[in-house]
C-alpha cells in the first residue's frame, strides 16, 4: 500500500469510501449571535453517527444578518439519516425540543429539496390553537406563541434524497499533540467549504471501528490495526512511527462536495508538513463493495 | 279602462305593446327592471328577458341579496312567522323600522303574549330589541330595549357574541357595567329554549352584520336551538326570488347575454347598467306604488309598468293593477313565509303585469339563439 | 294522427309483453292494431327498445327546500351552454325547466316530488307547473304538525283523523301522503338532538311509532292508493338497521312505502364502526310483500342533500361540502339544504354505494323496490342511466368495486352477487310497479286506453348513453325528443287525489287557524286560479 | 423578443370576457383564428378583431396597449411563467383564478380583482374597486394565494374571506377592509374606515396608519415580530413602504374575539 509522497506526507493508496444518505438544512435565526450559535450547537447535539444516534449533524456556516430571510444573525445546519422519514424523525425532534424551547429563535428551511418533511406542521399544535399560519412565497410557517413572542418555524422542509455520509480521512502523526495539529487544521479547513459538515466532536473522531467483533452479536469494534497500542500485538497497519490516530468524517450533499472537502483538508494537512503535523493520511474503507463513492486520496492530491 | 301613453301622449294599449316590443327586440342589452310584481308578474318578466337575452333585476335586490349573501356565503337558520310567535320564548329584534318593513309584525309574532308550542308554553316570553327607531322604544310592553344607532349594530352583534362564546372584548368600548349588561343578555341567550332575532335587511343592516347575527346563531345552535325570521324586500321581492329561483337557478341580477343565465350582482345591477350604457333599452315594472327608478341617466329607451297616476315624463307607459288590490295576486306572505295568493281589495280591470308582458312577448319574435 | 312504432322489442310487463312488436297511438292514447290500418306516422323502431314512459316515485324537483338549495349554490350551477330554440330556460341549470328537459331525455314522463309541505304546496305547485313535458304529482308531508299530534294525543276517533288527512291532501293537491322522520322535527325544536323509533316527542308525548302507524290507517281509511311514504326516524346512522327492521316489524300488515332505505342499511361492523346490512334488509323485504320500498342510491358526485328531516339535517352541517346549508324549522317539518359530495375514495361513501346496489339486487320482486337517488340526496336523477347500468351488469360493478376503498368491500355482500337486471324487470321497476304504488291505470303500460307516454331506446351494449338519450320520446302522442334532444315543449299536468272525507273537520280546522295562528286558513289554500296556466292538474281515482 | 400586443382599436360597444386571451389559451392559434374569438357577453356579437388591431410576438407575454373598464376576466385562470401587461385600465375580475405568473396594470382595475387568485403576481398602478380578492357570488374563500400590491386606493371590503397570500395597497382602503378574514396578510399605508377586520378569523392586518379599533379586538401589547422581519425582507421589492412599516416593533390588536378572537390588527408602535 505504498503511496505517494506529498510536502513529507505519506499518502495512502486508498480511498475513503461513502454512502448514501438523505440530508436536510435548516437555518435557524436569533436576536444575536450568541443565541442562533447556541440554539445550533443544542440542536446538532448528540449526532455524531446514525450507529447511535437519530441522526449525524453539525454546522455548515454560520450566516451573517444579510444572509438569512429575516435579516438576523444565523447558523445554517445539516442533518442526515438513512431515510426521509428517519430525517423527519430527528428533525422534529430537535427542533421540538432544542429549537422552539431556546429564546428568540425562529427556523427556516435551508433548501427546496426533493421532497419535504413536515417539521413546522408537527409541532403547531403546541400553540394550542393559538398558532396562526403564514404564507409568502409559495412558505408557509407558524407563528407559535410562547414565553418571549412568538416561535416562527417553517411549515415543511426539503429534504435532498441522494446526499453522501462517510467521507474520511485518517489522520497519523508522531503523537496525540502533532496528530491533533494536523488534523485541526483539516477541520478548518473543511469548514469553510458549504454544503459539508463533520458530525463527530469538533470535526474529529478518534473511535475510528472495524466491521466484526470478537463478541457475539456486536456488529463493529475498535478498529485495533489504527490502534498505536496495540502495534505489537494485533496486525496493524501503523508504521513505527505512527503514534496516534485521528479521523475526520465529512457528510455533504453531493458527491462533489465530499470531494471537495476532502480536498481541502488533505491540502491543509499536507501544507503543514510531517514535522508539525501529520506523517501519514490514509482514509476508511470496507473493501469498496457497500458503498458506491469512493474518494481516492490519489485524485485529491494538491 | 287601461292606459297607455307614449311620450305623455295616449296609445291604445295594443299599439303600447307593439311598440314595447319593437323597442325591447332592437336593443343589443335590454334591462328588465324593478320588478315590482306578483309572483305570476315577476315569471311572465324574467321569460321576456331570457328571450331578449338581457338582463333582470329587482328594486329591492340590495336587501334580498343581503340576506341571500349571508345565506350562500356562509349559511342561515330560519324558521316562520308562525313558528316563531307559537314557539319562540326569546326574540331578538334587530334594527330601527322593522315595523314599518313589516307593519303587521308585532300583531303576527303577538310579542306581548307567552309562547304556546313546546315544553316552555306558557312562561313569559323576553323581547329585546336591539337599535330601534324613536317611535318604536315603547312599541312593546315589557321588552328590553338597547340603543344603537345603524352603525353600532354590527359592533354590538359582535360583543354579543364574544360574551356567549366567553371571549374577551375591548375595555376601552365596553366598560365593566356595560360588560355585565352583556353577560346578562349572554345568558338570556344561552338560556332560550327556542330563541329567535328577527331583522330586516331592508332597515339598513348590510351581509356583514346579518352574517355576524347567524353566525351568533350558529353558535347558539351548540347547545340550545335558536333561529330567524327575516323580514323580506319591498315590492313582492321575496316571490320574484323565488321565482327567479327556479326559473333560473338565480336571484335578481342575472342576465341572458349568452344566452344562459350568468348571475353576477355588480354586473347586472339596474341602476349600474343604466348609467353605464351597457344596457341600450330598459322595461321598468313597479306594480305595486309605481316607485321610479334610481338610475341616472334619461337618455335611453324607457317602457314603465306602473300604476295609474306613476307616468313618467318620457317614454311608454302602460297601466297595469295593483297586485292584490285591483286583481287576485300570488305573493309571498311575510306572515306565513309561503305563496300565497291575495285577494283583490279594489277590483278592477287593469290589467296584471303579467298579462301586459305576455302580450308584448306576443310580439316579440323568438330570438334565434347564437 | 295514428302513428305506429314498428318493429321494436316491446317490454311492457303490465301486459306481460316482452318480445318484437309494434305500438299504435293516436290523439294522445295507444290504441289497438287497427284492422289492416295504415299508420300516418311510421317510426322503425327495429333494433330499439319500446318502453312506456318512465315514472319517478321520489325525486325533489320543486318546492321551497328545493329552492334553497338552488339560491344556496350559485357557485356549483353556473350555466354553460345557450338553449336551442323552443326551449327557455332548458340550458338553466337547476331549473324547473331544465329539470323538465333532461327527464325527458332520458324517457320519463311522470315524476313524484315526494315533501310538499302544507303550509308551502303553493309554491310547489308553481314550481311543478313550469317544469314542462312531464306530468308531476306531490306527496304531502304530515307527522310533525300540531294538529295532527294533538289528535293522536287526545286520542280522537279515527274519522276526525282520517278528515284531517283528507282535507290536507285534497287541498294541497297531492297523490298522498310523506311522513318524515315522524315527530322527531318537533323534538328537534324542543332540543333532542337525537329521536328513535320509540323516543317520545316533548309536549306531545307520543313516540314516532304511533304518529306512523296513526298515519298508516287513516291513508287507507281515505282510499289513498299510494302507501303512506315513510321517512323513518335515525337516517344515515351507523347501525340504523335496528331502526328499519323494527319499523317494518311495525308496520301492522298495511301497505308501508319505505323512502330511499339505503340510508338505513347500516350496521357497525369494522374498525370505522359501519358497514352495510342491506343483506339482512333486502331477507326482510323479501318477506313483508306489504312493504315497498325507494333505494335512495348513493351515485359519486357533487351533490346537495335537500330534506324535511330537519333534526339529521343539522346533524350533517359540519360534515357539509362545501361547508355551508340552510336550516329552516318550519310549521311542522321545514327543512334542511347541506351540501355534500360523495367520493369514492371515501370509505363510507363507498359502503353506501354499495348497500344500495345490495338492496336493489337482493329485493326479489321488481315491483317492491324502485330506483330512486332520492334525488339529488344519494346524486341528481341524472345520474340514473349509470345507475341502470350498474344494475345490469355484473361485469360494470366489479370493475366500479375494484376502484373503491378495500376495506370498504369487506363489509358489504355486493361482490358476491351476480345478478344482472334484464330490460323486463328495469320496467317493472320504472313502469308496472311505479303505476301500481300509485294506483295509476293510464300510464306506465303500453297498454290500448294509456296515455301515449312512450319511450324508445335505441339498444347498445352502452346502457347508460342508452338510457341517457332515448331516441324517441312522446308525451301524449307528442314527439318531443328525438336522438336525445327534446325539440319543443308541452305541458305536462299535475296529478291529484281527492280523498272523500267528512267536511266537519273544515269548519274545526278553520277555527283551528283563527284561534293558534291568528290566520285564516285559505292563506295556504292552493287555487287552481292562482297558478299561471289553466288546467294545471287532472285528478287521478282513489280507491274504493 | 416583442411580447404578443393587442392594441385598442376603440372602446368596446359592450363589457368583453377576455378569459379566453392569456397566452396559454391563446398558443397554437392563427392571427386570424384570434381574431374570431367571440368575447362579447351579449346577443350583439363582438370579436377580438372588432376591439383590437393585433402584433404576433412571444407568446409567453401578452401585452394590452390601451385598456378599458370593459375588460373583464384579463388574466384569469393564468398559469406560471406567462405574464400579462395592459397598458390602461381593466374591468372586472382581473386575475380571477390565476394559478401563477405575473399580471401588471398600469391604470386602474374594477371590481372583484384578484378573485380567488391561486399564485399570481398582480400589481396595480391605479385604483381598484370594491371586492378585491375577495369571493364570488356563493363561493366561501377568497384569493387563495399569490400577491396583490395595489399602489392606488381600494374599494370597499378588499381582501373579504381572504385565505391564504398578501394584499399590499399603498393608498387609502375602502370600507371594511379585511372582512371575514380566514388567514392570510393584508398590508395596508392608506387610510382605513369602516368595521376593519370585521369577522376575522385568523387573518393578520398591518395597518400603517391606527385605525378606530373595534369592539372586539383586543390589546396585545407591542412586540418584535419575527414573522415581520421576514415578510419585510419579502415584500421589500414590491414595497418599500410596506417592508418599512413591518420592520419596527408592532402594537397588536387580537381579534375578532366575535369569532375566535386569533386574527390579529398590526400597527406601528
Amino acid at each position: 500500500m505504498q503511496g505517494i509522497v506529498r510536502n513529507g506526507v505519506r499518502i495512502d493508496d486508498s480511498f475513503a469510501e461513502a454512502f448514501p444518505m438523505a440530508a436536510t438544512g435548516l437555518i435557524v435565526t436569533a436576536p444575536t449571535r450568541k443565541w442562533a450559535n447556541q440554539a445550533a450547537a443544542t440542536a446538532t447535539g448528540y449526532a455524531t453517527s446514525v450507529i447511535g444516534c437519530d441522526c449525524e449533524a453539525g454546522v455548515d456556516v454560520e450566516l451573517s444578518e444579510e444572509e438569512t430571510p429575516d435579516g438576523r444573525p444565523g447558523v445554517r445546519m445539516l442533518f442526515f439519516a438513512f431515510s426521509t422519514k428517519g430525517a423527519e424523525k430527528a428533525l422534529v425532534n430537535r427542533v421540538g425540543q432544542c429549537i422552539l424551547t431556546c429564546p428568540g429563535t425562529a427556523l427556516y428551511s435551508a433548501f427546496d429539496g426533493d421532497v419535504k418533511v413536515k417539521v413546522g406542521d408537527s409541532m403547531r399544535q403546541f400553540g394550542d390553537k393559538w398558532q396562526m399560519s403564514k404564507a409568502i412565497d409559495g412558505r408557509r410557517f407558524w407563528r407559535v406563541p410562547v414565553m418571549d413572542g412568538e416561535f416562527l418555524v417553517e411549515s415543511q422542509v426539503g429534504v435532498i434524497k441522494k446526499t453522501v455520509g462517510g467521507g474520511n480521512l485518517l489522520v497519523m502523526g508522531a503523537d496525540w499533540e502533532s496528530t491533533m495539529r494536523a488534523t485541526e487544521a483539516g477541520v478548518e479547513a473543511i469548514k469553510d467549504v458549504r454544503d459539508a459538515i463533520m458530525p463527530f466532536p469538533g470535526g474529529i473522531v478518534r473511535s475510528g471501528s472495524k466491521v466484526g467483533s470478537q463478541y457475539k452479536g456486536m456488529s463493529a469494534s475498535t478498529n485495533d490495526a489504527y490502534c498505536p497500542t496495540l502495534k505489537g500485538v494485533t496486525k496493524t497497519a501503523l508504521e513505527p512511527d505512527i503514534g496516534c490516530t485521528l479521523e475526520i468524517v465529512i457528510d455533504g450533499l453531493s458527491d462533489d462536495v465530499v470531494r471537495e472537502a476532502m480536498r481541502a483538508g488533505l491540502k491543509a494537512i499536507i501544507d503543514l508538513g510531517p514535522e508539525k503535523g501529520a506523517k501519514r493520511v490514509g482514509a476508511g474503507n470496507y473493501g469498496g463493495k457497500l458503498g458506491p463513492f469512493h474518494y481516492h486520496l490519489k485524485d485529491l492530491l494538491p | 279602462m287601461s292606459k297607455a301613453t307614449l311620450d305623455g301622449k295616449a296609445i291604445t294599449l295594443d299599439d303600447a305593446c307593439k311598440e314595447a316590443a319593437r323597442i325591447l327586440s332592437g336593443a343589443k342589452f335590454p334591462l328588465v327592471a324593478g320588478l315590482g310584481a306578483d309572483v305570476p308578474g315577476g315569471r311572465a318578466a324574467i321569460l321576456l328577458a331570457e328571450r331578449l337575452r338581457g338582463a333582470f333585476d329587482h328594486m329591492a335586490s340590495r336587501d334580498l341579496l343581503v340576506d341571500l349573501d349571508v345565506k350562500r356565503s356562509f349559511g342561515m337558520f330560519t324558521t316562520t312567522a308562525n313558528e316563531a310567535r307559537l314557539r319562540a320564548d326569546v326574540v331578538v329584534l334587530v334594527g330601527p323600522g322593522l315595523t314599518k318593513q313589516w307593519p303587521g309584525m308585532l300583531e303576527r309574532l303577538a310579542l306581548d303574549q307567552a309562547p304556546r308550542h313546546g315544553s316552555h308554553a306558557g312562561t313569559p316570553r323576553k323581547v329585546i330589541w336591539l337599535g330601534p327607531d324613536a317611535s318604536e322604544v315603547g312599541a312593546i310592553a315589557g321588552a328590553t330595549v338597547i340603543p344603537a344607532s345603524l352603525q353600532e349594530i354590527p359592533f354590538v352583534l359582535g360583543v354579543w357574541r364574544a360574551r356567549v362564546g366567553g371571549r374577551p372584548v375591548n375595555p376601552e368600548k365596553i366598560d365593566a357595567a356595560k360588560l355585565e349588561r352583556v353577560d346578562g343578555l349572554a345568558e338570556t341567550l344561552k338560556n332560550a329554549k327556542f330563541g329567535c332575532f328577527v331583522w330586516a335587511a331592508a332597515a339598513g343592516l348590510d351581509a356583514l352584520t346579518v352574517e355576524m347575527m347567524q353566525a351568533l346563531v350558529t353558535d347558539l345552535n351548540v347547545t340550545t336551538r335558536f333561529t330567524g325570521v327575516h323580514i323580506g324586500g319591498r315590492a313582492g321581492a321575496s316571490g320574484v326570488t323565488q321565482a327567479a329561483g327556479w326559473m333560473t337557478g338565480f336571484p335578481p341580477r342575472t342576465g341572458f347575454g349568452r344566452g344562459y343565465p350568468e348571475h353576477d350582482p355588480w354586473r347586472f345591477e339596474a341602476s349600474r347598467l343604466v348609467d353605464s350604457g351597457e344596457a341600450d333599452a330598459a322595461l321598468w315594472i313597479s306594480a305595486f306604488d309605481g316607485e321610479a327608478p334610481g338610475w341616472s341617466r334619461a337618455d335611453i329607451p324607457l317602457i314603465t309598468l306602473a300604476p295609474a297616476g306613476a307616468a313618467p315624463a318620457r317614454g311608454l307607459f302602460i297601466e297595469v293593477g295593483q297586485p292584490g288590490v285591483t286583481h287576485d295576486a300570488v305573493l309571498m306572505a311575510q306572515e306565513t313565509g309561503g305563496l300565497t295568493l291575495r285577494a283583490a281589495t279594489a277590483r278592477s280591470d287593469a290589467p296584471t303585469v303579467a298579462e301586459v308582458i305576455d302580450a308584448i312577448m306576443a310580439n316579440v319574435s323568438e330570438v334565434a339563439p347564437c | 294522427m295514428l302513428t305506429v312504432l314498428r318493429g321494436g322489442h316491446v317490454v311492457d310487463p303490465a301486459t306481460g309483453k316482452d318480445g318484437v312488436g309494434d305500438v299504435w297511438f293516436e290523439e294522445g292514447r295507444i290504441v289497438a292494431p287497427p284492422a289492416g290500418g295504415r299508420a300516418d306516422q311510421e317510426i322503425d323502431c327495429v333494433g330499439h327498445i319500446v318502453m312506456a314512459g318512465a315514472i319517478d316515485i321520489h325525486s325533489h324537483i320543486a318546492g321551497g327546500n328545493v329552492n334553497t338549495a338552488r339560491l344556496l349554490l350559485p357557485e356549483l350551477h353556473r350555466g354553460i351552454r345557450a338553449r336551442l330554440a323552443n326551449t327557455p330556460l332548458s340550458t338553466a341549470k337547476w331549473s324547473s325547466y331544465e329539470t323538465g328537459r333532461l327527464y325527458a331525455q332520458m324517457g320519463f314522463t311522470t315524476v313524484v316530488e315526494p315533501a310538499m309541505a302544507p303550509h308551502h304546496s303553493l309554491q310547489t305547485h308553481f314550481e311543478l307547473n313550469d317544469v314542462p313535458i312531464l306530468d308531476k304529482g306531490a306527496l304531502t308531508v304530515l307527522g310533525n304538525d300540531d294538529f295532527l299530534l294533538r289528535q293522536i294525543r287526545a286520542a280522537e276517533p279515527a274519522s276526525a283523523i282520517n278528515g284531517y288527512v283528507a282535507t290536507t291532501v285534497a287541498g294541497t293537491k297531492s297523490l298522498g301522503l310523506k311522513c318524515i322522520n315522524p315527530g322527531g322535527c318537533e323534538a328537534f325544536k324542543e332540543n333532542m338532538r337525537a329521536y328513535g323509533l320509540d323516543d317520545v316527542v316533548p309536549f306531545y308525548g307520543l313516540t314516532s311509532r304511533q304518529i306512523f302507524q296513526g298515519l298508516q290507517k287513516a291513508t287507507q281509511a281515505v282510499g289513498i292508493h299510494h302507501p303512506l311514504h315513510l321517512h323513518m326516524n335515525n337516517l344515515g346512522i351507523a347501525g340504523n338497521i335496528q331502526t328499519a327492521l323494527d319499523t317494518i316489524d311495525a308496520s301492522q300488515g298495511l301497505p308501508l312505502h319505505l323512502a330511499h332505505i339505503q340510508f338505513y342499511a347500516y350496521g357497525k361492523e369494522g374498525d370505522n364502526a359501519f358497514s352495510s346490512a342491506a343483506a339482512a334488509f333486502a331477507e326482510k323485504i323479501n318477506a313483508y310483500p306489504n312493504v315497498t320500498v325507494d333505494v335512495g342510491q348513493v351515485m359519486f358526485s357533487q351533490t346537495v342533500t335537500i330534506s324535511s328531516d330537519v333534526l339529521k339535517q343539522f346533524n350533517s352541517m359540519p360534515g357539509a361540502i362545501p361547508k355551508k346549508g340552510a336550516i329552516f324549522d318550519g310549521d311542522a317539518n321545514g327543512g334542511g339544504i347541506v351540501p355534500y359530495e360523495y367520493k369514492i375514495s371515501n370509505y363510507y361513501n363507498a359502503v353506501q354505494w354499495a348497500a344500495g346496489l345490495e338492496l336493489f339486487l337482493l329485493i326479489k320482486n321488481p315491483e317492491q323496490v324502485f330506483f330512486t337517488t332520492d334525488h339529488p340526496n344519494g346524486g341528481p336523477f341524472t345520474t340514473y342511466p349509470e345507475l341502470f347500468a350498474l344494475l345490469m351488469s355484473a361485469e360494470l360493478r366489479e370493475q366500479m368495486m375494484s376502484r373503491l376503498p378495500a376495506e370498504a368491500l369487506k363489509y358489504t355482500t355486493l361482490p358476491s352477487i351476480k345478478r344482472e337486471y334484464t330490460y323486463y324487470e328495469l320496467a317493472q321497476m320504472s313502469r308496472s310497479g311505479a303505476a301500481k304504488l300509485f294506483g295509476f291505470t293510464d300510464r306506465g303500460t303500453l297498454a290500448a286506453g294509456a296515455v301515449a307516454d312512450v319511450a324508445v331506446y335505441k339498444e347498445s351494449r352502452d346502457k347508460a348513453g342508452m338510457f341517457r338519450r332515448a331516441a324517441y320520446v312522446f308525451k301524449d302522442g307528442d314527439l318531443v325528443v328525438k336522438d336525445g334532444e327534446v325539440s319543443h315543449y308541452k305541458r305536462g299536468k299535475t296529478l291529484h287525489i281527492s280523498p272523500r272525507f267528512d267536511k266537519n273537520i273544515n269548519k274545526r280546522l278553520d277555527s283551528y287557524y283563527e284561534e293558534l295562528y291568528g290566520l285564516p286558513r285559505g292563506i295556504f289554500d292552493v287555487p287552481d286560479a292562482a297558478l299561471p296556466h289553466k288546467d294545471a292538474f287532472a285528478e287521478v281515482a282513489c280507491k274504493e | 423578443m416583442k411580447p404578443f400586443t393587442f392594441t385598442l382599436r376603440q372602446e368596446p360597444p359592450q363589457r368583453v370576457d377576455l378569459s379566453a386571451l392569456t397566452p396559454d389559451r391563446l398558443a397554437g392559434k392563427s392571427l386570424a383564428e384570434i381574431e374570431k374569438i367571440e368575447i362579447g357577453a351579449t346577443r350583439a356579437s363582438t370579436k377580438v378583431g372588432d376591439v383590437f388591431q393585433l402584433a404576433e410576438g412571444d407568446l409567453k407575454n401578452v401585452r394590452y396597449e390601451g385598456g378599458s373598464a370593459r375588460f373583464d376576466l384579463v388574466g384569469a385562470k393564468l398559469l406560471p411563467e406567462f405574464s400579462i401587461h395592459v397598458e390602461g385600465d381593466v374591468g372586472l375580475q382581473v386575475g380571477r383564478l390565476a394559478k401563477g405568473g405575473k399580471i401588471t396594470i398600469s391604470g386602474s382595475a374594477g371590481a372583484y380583482a384578484a378573485s380567488g387568485n391561486e399564485g399570481a403576481h398582480i400589481e396595480i398602478k391605479g385604483n381598484v374597486g370594491e371586492m378585491l380578492a375577495a369571493p364570488l357570488a356563493g363561493e366561501l374563500a377568497g384569493m387563495s394565494g399569490g400577491r396583490v400590491v395595489v399602489r392606488g386606493k381600494a374599494g370597499a371590503r378588499a381582501g373579504d374571506r381572504l385565505r391564504r397570500g398578501i394584499l399590499i395597497i399603498e393608498g387609502d382602503a375602502g370600507d371594511d377592509l379585511g372582512s371575514r378574514l380566514i388567514a392570510g396578510t393584508i398590508v395596508a399605508l392608506g387610510a382605513t374606515s369602516g368595521r376593519v377586520g370585521y369577522l376575522n378569523k385568523r387573518g393578520s392586518l398591518v395597518l400603517a396608519k391606527r385605525p378606530e379599533i373595534g369592539s372586539t379586538y383586543v390589546d396585545c401589547g407591542a412586540h418584535a415580530f419575527t414573522f415581520a422581519r421576514l415578510f419585510s425582507r419579502a415584500l421589500k421589492a414590491d414595497s418599500e413602504a410596506a417592508a418599512a412599516v413591518l420592520s419596527g416593533k408592532l402594537q397588536r390588536y387580537g381579534g375578532d374575539t366575535a369569532v375566535y378572537g386569533k386574527g390579529e390588527i398590526l400597527t406601528p408602535v
